[in-house]
């Protein structure tokens, strides 16, 4: 069984699969907390929906479920992730020494 | 330090009990008795696709009302053991750290979508994964999602306690219905069996379970509304 | 050919999930863990979904879309708890 | 099936990694209780290569949110105590 | 009379609602029929009246042609620059020397409905190399992987202006 | 498979216990019985599992003729999924005690707690 379809569906999951390795070696690689928030959740995010799509693909009868799975992602992926960088940030965690600007602690700190 | 060398003696002799287990562990090639009488019995008497949910709801009706009542009792005993501890209205003293804009939009669009899904979960229970104590822990954290945005809400224990009751109340009288117009206590065929895979299936297992999922979820709320409004220690 | 790539592309799921494993054990700061704990529960949705694929079995899918929709929670728990939230 | 015995390897190595990590004693308490809830949750996974939707669903609904939140509301309630 | 359109807008809400509600509850069950029907208005209706509050993709949506003009040209930009920024990131990432140059920037935007802001802050969020930290008023701080320009208009005119173009069509 | 996630279930169990013996923070020990909580479900389901079958979910992919040559056991997953229900009543109700006896003592080491033992 080999059609278009097919061989579109495994090529979108080694590419999906591609970007969630990225985003892990992201993970491992990047220096500090909010650069980690920005390779390991987010690459992922665009990985996990490509792998949906390859499935998608593969069997086509499953779309509709896929599609929502990938809807759900979209939507809770990047508040939590949203509320995870203001935490850090709250809570003071040390950002990497190649930190060029924090407009966000110079705004705190003009405040009372 | 004897108290040390005590606990890993003990953990090694489990350790050996259990490697002993695993290695004569030799699996079934076919299914066992009751196991083979479930999967060939429940499409034509009971009528549902899930068979797990088929042995939880009428097979084993009884132990599932058993253990809906266990889950009570424990909410019950939660809200006992911590009504001292009670925080009076809503003015607490301590000083919360808002949730930010984001938190509070994002939870108000959510919590409908999982509601829906748990919803969705109990009432399918009967055909795909899933059923009233699954449905009833994702309606439960709809709950949680929007206790994260705003502790100091308040969750109604009134409303809580009546969905609550009534959802056993129903339960129950569904149970002795079908000791009055089927075969026994929790007897799913007061209903008509109707054809597999079809949503209105299954005799009456798509609402009892529709009523378990309510009754656990107003229970597992009812536990972390009690909680939420502890004291700070 | 299309089978090896993807079992090709399982390979490289399991990477990046032990990638994001070495990340929760070692990760400096909580803040760290929490955040290879996001990555993990969302590798798992593709894990999932190729046991769908594997087993051939559609209704698999429905716990993908739990994991999808409640996995969240935990990160904002945890997140909330950090800030002294509640 | 080669598929789902190595998934099926990898989770059993992370469950154990983290079950290992929830019990070590010397660091924080908060790091212990999500060490706990990702093993509740890779064990759903588990759950489901075993060909158990059903179990694998009721511990990703409950595993996730609800015993992580009880723990860190506890937690959260008896600051102080944690280092006991 | 102004009372009068406060319960119109909050009829109108809660019909959006549960028309949303009902579109998800059919994706759901993956089929149009009578039962599913049947069961799906008494689930949607009983959570748009027990959650009076709840939001939804379509609450504050303008049903005007030019907004769905808007909201198909905005959905792809959004996958495109999804792609895009992955791509970039995982050059970064894959780079032996790691040439990041982190800092949260401020910027400005214009949006005053809570959903469009929502989606504002979202599709920031979502794209690697940018990640909403905080959203306060009209300002948002964005961390932001390469910093491009310091200064609020040079760092608005790279990360928002190019959503914020159609959100303000199909929100306002 | 079924060996695996069984030895899997076991060594948490092993380590549950570990943990729950050595510690001496309250709240460490609950942690360590919900890991010993989840090792044993690991077991339960774990002895259903037979090899090459797939779920006990009537559809399309298992038709009901071939039912009882297709599926696994799905008594041990009723069981379990009504024993993971209660392990998080039951956690509940540990976390409450938790609270009390802090409220009470001010401490969460279990060796301040000797009023009952003789």
């Amino acid at each position: 069984m080999f059609s278009l379809l097919y061989l579109l569906g495994a090529i979108l999951l080694v590419g999906g699969a591609a970007f969630l390795l990225s985003g892990g070696i992201g993970l491992v690689r990047m220096p500090d907390a909010y650069n980690r928030i920005q390779a390991g959740t987010k690459a992922t995010t665009l990985g996990t929906l490509l792998t949906l799509a390859g499935i998608a693909c593969l069997r086509p009868d499953w779309a509709l479920k896929l599609l929502l799975i990938g809807l759900f992602l979209l939507f809770t992926n990047p508040l939590s992730s949203q509320v995870l960088a203001r935490a850090a940030h709250r809570i003071g965690v040390k950002q990497a020494p190649q930190t060029v600007i924090d407009r966000l602690e110079q705004d705190l700190g003009e405040k009372p | 330090m004897i108290r040390r060398l005590f606990v890993t003696l003990l953990l090694l002799g489990l350790a050996g009990v259990f490697a002993g287990l695993v290695v004569s562990y030799s699996p079934d090639e076919t299914l066992n008795l009751s196991a083979r009488y479930y999967a060939e019995h429940t499409a034509q008497d009971i009528g549902a696709a899930n068979i797990v949910t088929a042995i939880i709801v009428t097979f084993r009706g009884l132990d599932t009302l058993g253990e809906v009542t266990v889950l009570f009792l424990t909410a019950a005993i939660v809200g006992l053991v911590l009504s001292h501890g009670r925080r009076e209205g809503g003015g607490s003293g301590r000083e919360l750290p808002p949730a930010g804009e984001l938190l509070g939009t994002g939870t108000r669009l959510l919590v409908p979508l999982i509601l829906l899904l748990g919803a969705h979960v109990f009432v399918n229970g009967h055909l795909t994964p899933g059923g009233g104590f699954q449905g009833g822990a994702i309606l439960a954290s709809a709950i949680l999602l929007l206790l994260l945005t705003d502790p100091l809400r308040r969750i109604s224990h009134r409303l809580i306690t009546a969905i609550e009751s009534t959802a056993g109340l129903v339960f129950v009288g569904i149970g002795v219905l079908g000791i009055v117009l089927a075969g026994g206590f929790l007897d799913n065929r007061i209903l008509p069996i109707g054809n597999l895979g079809e949503l209105f299936s299954a005799g009456a297992i798509p609402i009892i379970y529709s009523f378990i999922g309510l009754k656990v979820g107003a229970e597992f709320s009812s536990m972390l509304a009690h909680l939420s409004e502890t004291e700070d220690l | 050919m299309v089978d090896s790539l993807i079992y090709l592309a399982a390979t490289i799921v399991g990477v990046a999930f032990l990638l994001a494993l070495w990340r929760f054990m070692a990760g400096p700061t909580a803040v760290d863990r929490i955040i290879a704990f996001d990555s993990l529960t969302i590798v798992s949705i593709t894990g999932i979904a190729l046991a769908a694929l594997a087993e051939g079995r559609g209704i698999y899918l429905d716990v993908a879309l739990v994991y999808a929709l409640l996995s969240f929670l935990g990160v904002i728990v945890v997140a909330r708890y950090i800030e002294r939230g509640f | 099936m080669i598929l789902l015995i190595a998934m099926s390897l990898l989770l059993s190595l992370t469950i154990v990694a983290a079950a290992i990590l929830a019990i070590r004693g010397g660091q924080s308490l908060a790091i212990s209780i999500l060490a706990a809830g990702l093993v509740s949750l890779l064990a759903s996974v588990q759950f489901l290569l075993l060909a158990a939707p059903d179990v694998a669903m009721t511990e990703a609904a409950i595993g996730s949110g609800l015993t992580t939140f009880l723990f860190f509301f506890v937690l959260g309630r008896v600051r102080g105590g944690e280092h006991d | 009379m102004a009372a009068n359109s406060e319960t119109l807008t909050r009829t109108r809400r809660i019909v959006v609602m549960f028309a949303t509600l009902l579109l998800f509850w059919f994706m759901l069950m993956g089929r149009v029929t009578a039962d599913a029907l049947i069961v799906g208005v008494i689930v949607s209706l009983a959570i748009a009246l027990l959650f009076p509050s709840g939001l939804s993709f379509f609450t504050e949506f303008r049903a005007t042609p030019a907004a769905f003009v808007a909201g198909v040209r905005y959905y792809g930009l959004f996958f495109k620059e999804l792609v895009k920024s992955n791509l970039r990131l995982a050059a970064i990432v894959l780079s032996p020397s790691l040439p990041i140059k982190p800092g949260i920037v401020k910027v400005r935007t214009r949006l005053k409905s809570r959903m469009g802001r929502l989606m504002l802050a979202n599709s920031i969020s979502l794209t690697p190399g940018t990640l909403t930290v905080e959203m306060e008023g009209e300002w948002l701080y964005v961390h932001w992987v390469s910093v491009g320009s310091t200064d609020v208009e040079g760092a608005t005119a790279e990360i928002v202006a190019g959503f914020e173009r159609y959100l303000e069509v199909i929100y306002g | 498979m079924a060996y695996i996630a069984m030895a899997t279930g076991f060594v948490l169990i092993l380590i549950g216990l570990y943990g729950a013996l050595t510690n001496r923070n309250i709240l460490r020990m609950i942690v360590a019985f919900t890991v010993a909580n989840t090792g044993v479900n690991l077991v339960m389901v774990a002895v259903g599992y037979l090899h090459g079958r797939t779920a006990p979910i009537l559809d399309a992919s298992v038709p009901v003729a071939e039912a009882a040559e297709r599926i696994i056991d799905p008594v041990p997953q009723a069981l379990v999924l009504t024993a993971i229900v209660i392990g998080v009543g039951v956690t509940a109700l540990m976390l409450a005690y938790a609270y009390k006896l802090y409220e009470s003592k001010r401490t969460l080491d279990i060796s301040a707690f000797k009023d009952l033992k003789w």
